[in-house]
């Protein structure tokens, strides 16, 4: 069966969609995460080197890795609505922003605590970190901008331009980082590459999942505020029940 | 295995709640925030509807 | 009728600029990211050598603060410069000293208060002492009051000038020095096991000398700039 | 109200850089007047309504007000009079309606929303009273400046071309309204390159070379 | 009879910049002043070990120049915009991506070049090697027309808008951080015996792929900001 | 010049913000001909002008010169026009004469001094030419800005309210430009509130509404 696409893009349609959508990513999202926690805690054993410490990691790599992907993402929907004008990409980027963000402040936070046991400092200039760090500022640089422009047209495309330039820029800021780190040799401390028993690995993945989940269902709640916010004057968004 | 050894973490109880709490902390404000943000647009169409109605 | 109280026209002035800042609060943010990051650009220019980045934080979160400080220096009086506001706020029948008391208030909550929230997190950053991160704060909460109040001077006497962002920081930067030295000071006599009393002590009378005299002066440059 | 209120210019000479605009200017302006300045472009209407304020100290001669230099005055000159000058005065941030409370507050005047809005209202602004200024037209943003001269209880009013980027509708509004503000006892010395006439009033006209 | 050349319009926007930034002579001066300054604080915020400071040299000058470029962009483009000059630019009948290259040459000249020139001076300050001084100058001559290329993107971007000072830093210096790492990398290079070419390879790399392509990015930029 | 010169306007749509400012408008303006853009505060007059000039997109419609939609002119239509809004697009710093070359320079035309200077004395610059732009009046910067008028051979004139802060002998003077400008087959289209007639030219009147 042909789905019409188009029909989904306009956000008079999609804001229902997702209105009926969220619950299927929500409540999955919450059940994983029980289950996550409860195989991280009670099934997953003590780490022989790490001792409980490690257990930081179901947290902190699912955050990390998302912070990153949700840039890509970001950047692609940002690219969509600037090149084929569909308001609803653009909105999905800007709904996607604060997530991402807080996903990095979490990958920074929970590693800043998993390095004071395990390296005796909150922080070290790593090039892995150093670079999650300044991930965190390419999202910050985004959602500035986007609120400094009142405009809403002139500002889903000027923070798409910047969200471009900064995915051309993310790998070559990535070796960079890691190239200076790599020549200074600064710290002595490394990652320690332990490999993993099953337990930790199935708390991490499906801690992984629950935050996949999590983000688009927080992605979809908040395109749609955007969405009322926007088309405030249409009359389709006049007529929506929730508004009487 | 009883709840005070648990909760203390060998000695690691610091890092490792403070992981989870503070990013489920975060998760919690996010969640807070956008149903926030819903409820003042929704209270901002009913402002427009009515003053709409007025005219 | 016409008279508000001294104190009215103080709180006035602070609520209508606060709101303002409130109306874009991207503003306020950035001075605060542009303090973190200038912050963090320096481990990367001079390498991670823990010990090194020790020994020069106290320094460098200093010079990061003058320049935010210094950075959101022209904003305290160029948009009500632009748009005719300040010719209206001279000529009202009210002390223009308080007014300008009220700006300077306003732009240190704005700019000041946020860096000292946020400076132990960044020390952090640099491997400092706890008790070292004290001292910081307190240093900070001292000594950024001193930047806002000289720098209204500053931002004050470049008004309409074009190249302003650059010139307030070379008018004010050089008479901020002492804020510097002191305030890096008492970290540094912390961390070399002294008392830091001294140097706070310092910062707190510099902090109290400007504010009784800053104001005027400044609402004096500001009549000086409208001629 | 010890007395009726006077402007009196005596003998005012201003310059501006090496360039002498006018020399031994007098004039004085009572209750209930109204005084157009005319010139041609570069003549010094701005330079002379600035010097009125206090802006700009004059060369020689003095401004007064009811009968004391206007520079011995301490704010009460400043109580009594109301400048509207090129420029706005208002924020791009703030709704029409802020603006005005905000403008008035510094003033000495508390406003609350209602009598606001009306003043708004009454300028043409009904429905975008909470719009931020910013979105507004050209002469819809003139209008906000104007709708200040309504608030408290100015008796000299200063306007500098107070119909640039004005509609015909609000053109007539303004002469309406100076002749409100002058059968109340005020006096009014303005500028403008196009005619305005209020009705029973005799305009004066001051011609700068 | 109504097209210029390329390069013809290229030349007279350069021209154009340059001849207006003679008549505020100021301008140029305060960001090389800015430089300087800076730099010379961070001795006084960090103490006076000579050899903490010389480890620190390529850093703080690196750092420093990245502010110094940040703090003279937000004039690039916005005397231009509100004086309505950047309207008629748009509407000349010429390539607006050369216009902006015009600019963007200019804005370097005015504020990359006089630090190129200045830092040897500076970096005696902190005792570096005449041959560290050297490849600095070299680095710097590289670098800084990524920093002025870059940062007319975001000059572009956040034209108008209140607080486009901070904010433009804002987005810019994170796109800037590998300028830091190689420039200063390759003054470290040095310094520790090794070879300054990779370093110095890859700052050229980047110089040449940003001219590529900043340009026309930046002009799209500014279509979007006009709008 | 293959054929006469013609602007359409079909259909156009715009809308600022959230607010519908015109449906559907169409016109067209040929050779010799002058119209007049009409309406309150805030009716869209400028939104108009800059719709005309490629700024800002149509919602819906399209604008064409010489029968093609001026979106798909390379740099042509530009060649073509000559817009002058509320910005008077000159530099504080600069002479008058330099503003005018540059000026000049950017639309891609060379002017000698002679005849920049030829141009400001014909704008009643006389003995202003070399005065920074800074220092002259409200009225002398406008007169700078509309100098660009005369240089070069714009077809079009789009004009935002011309006579914004200018003397009656300017007002005269620019109605006198603007028949010359027609009668040698340009087109002109512009708003003001105040009056502005063109003798001998039917002056075409468009209400926004
Ligand atoms: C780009 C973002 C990041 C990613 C993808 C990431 C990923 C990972 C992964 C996969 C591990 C487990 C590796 C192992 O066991 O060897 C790990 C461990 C760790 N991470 Fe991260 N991380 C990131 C950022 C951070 C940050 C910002 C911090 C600190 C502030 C941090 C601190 C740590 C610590 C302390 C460990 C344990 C090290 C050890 O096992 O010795 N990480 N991270
Ligand atoms: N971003 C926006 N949001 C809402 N309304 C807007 C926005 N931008 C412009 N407007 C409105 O668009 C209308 C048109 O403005 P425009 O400047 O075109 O008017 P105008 O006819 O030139 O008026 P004037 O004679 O006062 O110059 C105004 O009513 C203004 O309030
Ligand atoms: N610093 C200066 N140096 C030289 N001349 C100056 C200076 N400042 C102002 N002028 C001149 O003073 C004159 C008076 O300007 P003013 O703004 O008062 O004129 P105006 O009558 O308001 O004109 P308009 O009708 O155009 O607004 C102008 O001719 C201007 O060129
Ligand atoms: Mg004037
Ligand atoms: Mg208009």
């Amino acid at each position: 069966m042909a789905i019409n696409w188009f029909k989904y893009s306009a956000p008079s349609t999609f804001y229902g969609l997702a209105g009926k959508l969220i619950p299927f990513f929500a409540w999955p999202a919450a059940v994983l995460f029980a289950i996550g926690l409860y195989i991280g805690f009670f099934v997953a054993p003590t780490d022989a080197i790490q001792s409980e410490a490690y257990r930081i990691i179901f947290i902190h790599v699912p955050a990390s890795i998302l912070s990153m992907f949700i840039y890509l993402i970001m950047a692609g929907y940002a690219a969509l609505g600037l090149i084929f004008k569909t308001r609803l990409s653009s909105m999905m980027a800007t709904a996607l922003a604060p997530t991402g963000a807080l996903f990095a402040l979490i990958s920074l936070w929970t590693g800043a605590l998993w390095g004071k046991p395990m390296w005796g400092a909150w922080w070290v200039w790593d090039a892995r970190l150093t670079s999650e760090l300044i991930l965190l500022f390419l999202y910050l640089g985004f959602i500035a901008l986007h609120a400094s422009i009142e405009d809403p047209r002139r500002a889903d495309k000027a923070s798409a331009l910047l969200a471009i330039i900064g995915s051309v820029n993310v790998p070559i800021i990535y070796f960079s980082v890691k190239w200076w780190n790599t020549l200074h040799q600064g710290s002595s401390i490394k990652f320690s590459g332990t490999t993993m028993h099953v337990a930790m690995q199935q708390a991490m993945f499906t801690i992984l999942v629950a935050c996949w989940l999590y983000v688009i269902a927080m992605g979809l709640a908040r395109v749609r505020s955007i969405i009322l916010e926007r088309e405030a004057n249409t009359q389709w968004v006049k007529e929506l029940q929730e508004a009487k | 295995m009883n709840w005070a050894e648990f909760f203390a973490m060998n000695g690691y109880g610091f890092y490792v709640w403070g992981s989870y709490g503070v990013a489920l902390a975060v998760i919690a404000i996010e969640i807070i925030a956008v149903r926030h943000r819903r409820t003042l647009a929704l209270r901002q169409l009913k402002l427009m509807n009515d003053s709409g109605d007025a005219q | 009728m016409n008279k508000l109280t001294m104190l009215g026209v103080l709180g006035l002035v602070i609520r209508r600029d606060l709101l303002l800042a409130m109306r874009r609060r991207a503003d306020v943010l950035t001075t605060l990211v542009f303090f973190v990051m200038v912050v963090s650009l320096f481990p990367l220019g001079v390498g991670p050598e823990p010990d090194m980045l020790r020994k020069m934080a106290a320094g460098v979160l200093w010079v990061a603060a003058l320049l935010a400080s210094m950075l959101s220096l022209p904003r305290m009086f160029s948009a009500d410069y632009l748009d005719g506001t300040l010719e209206q706020m001279m000529l009202a029948p009210q002390s223009l000293t308080m007014m300008v008391l009220g700006k300077i208030i306003a732009h240190w909550m704005l700019s000041g208060l946020p860096l000292v929230l946020i400076a132990p997190v960044l020390g952090v950053q640099f491997d400092m002492s706890s008790q070292a991160l004290w001292v910081l704060m307190l240093a900070l909460l001292l000594g950024t009051p001193v930047l806002s109040l000289i720098g209204a001077i500053g931002a004050a006497l470049t008004l309409g000038l074009r190249g302003g962002g650059v010139l307030v920081s070379l008018l004010v930067l050089p008479l901020c020095i002492p804020v510097l030295i002191f305030g890096a000071g008492a970290v540094d006599a912390i961390n070399s096991g002294m008392s830091a009393v001294s140097n706070l002590s310092l910062l707190g009378a510099l902090s109290l000398f400007a504010l009784v005299f800053t104001p005027f002066v400044a609402a004096q440059a500001l009549r000086i700039s409208m001629e | 109200m010890q007395h009726a209120f006077k402007l009196d210019v005596v003998n005012l000479t201003c310059e501006r850089g090496d360039l002498s605009l006018f020399t031994g200017l007098s004039f004085e302006l009572a209750a209930g007047e109204l005084m157009q300045v005319q010139g041609a472009n570069g003549a010094g209407k701005t330079t002379l309504l600035r010097t009125l304020c206090g802006f700009i100290q004059p060369v020689e001669g003095v401004v007064k007000w009811n009968g004391q230099d206007i520079s011995e005055w301490d704010d009460g000159y400043h109580a009594q009079m109301c400048y509207l000058g090129h420029l706005n005065a208002i924020k791009d941030e703030l709704s029409a309606l802020e603006n005005l409370q905000m403008g008035a507050g510094l003033a000495g005047f508390k406003v609350s929303e209602q009598e606001a809005v009306n003043v708004l209202r009454r300028m043409g602004l009904r429905r975008k009273e909470h719009l931020p200024v910013r979105v507004l037209s050209q002469g819809q943003r003139r209008r906000v400046a104007l709708s200040r001269l309504l608030i408290g209880d100015a008796k000299l009013w200063i306007l500098d071309e107070p119909l640039t980027a004005l509609d015909v509708g609000a053109v007539a509004l303004m002469q309406e309204l100076i002749g409100e503000h002058l059968s109340n006892g005020g006096m009014t010395i303005f500028t403008t390159h196009q005619p305005l006439q209020v009705a029973g009033v005799q305009t004066r006209e001051l011609v700068l070379s």
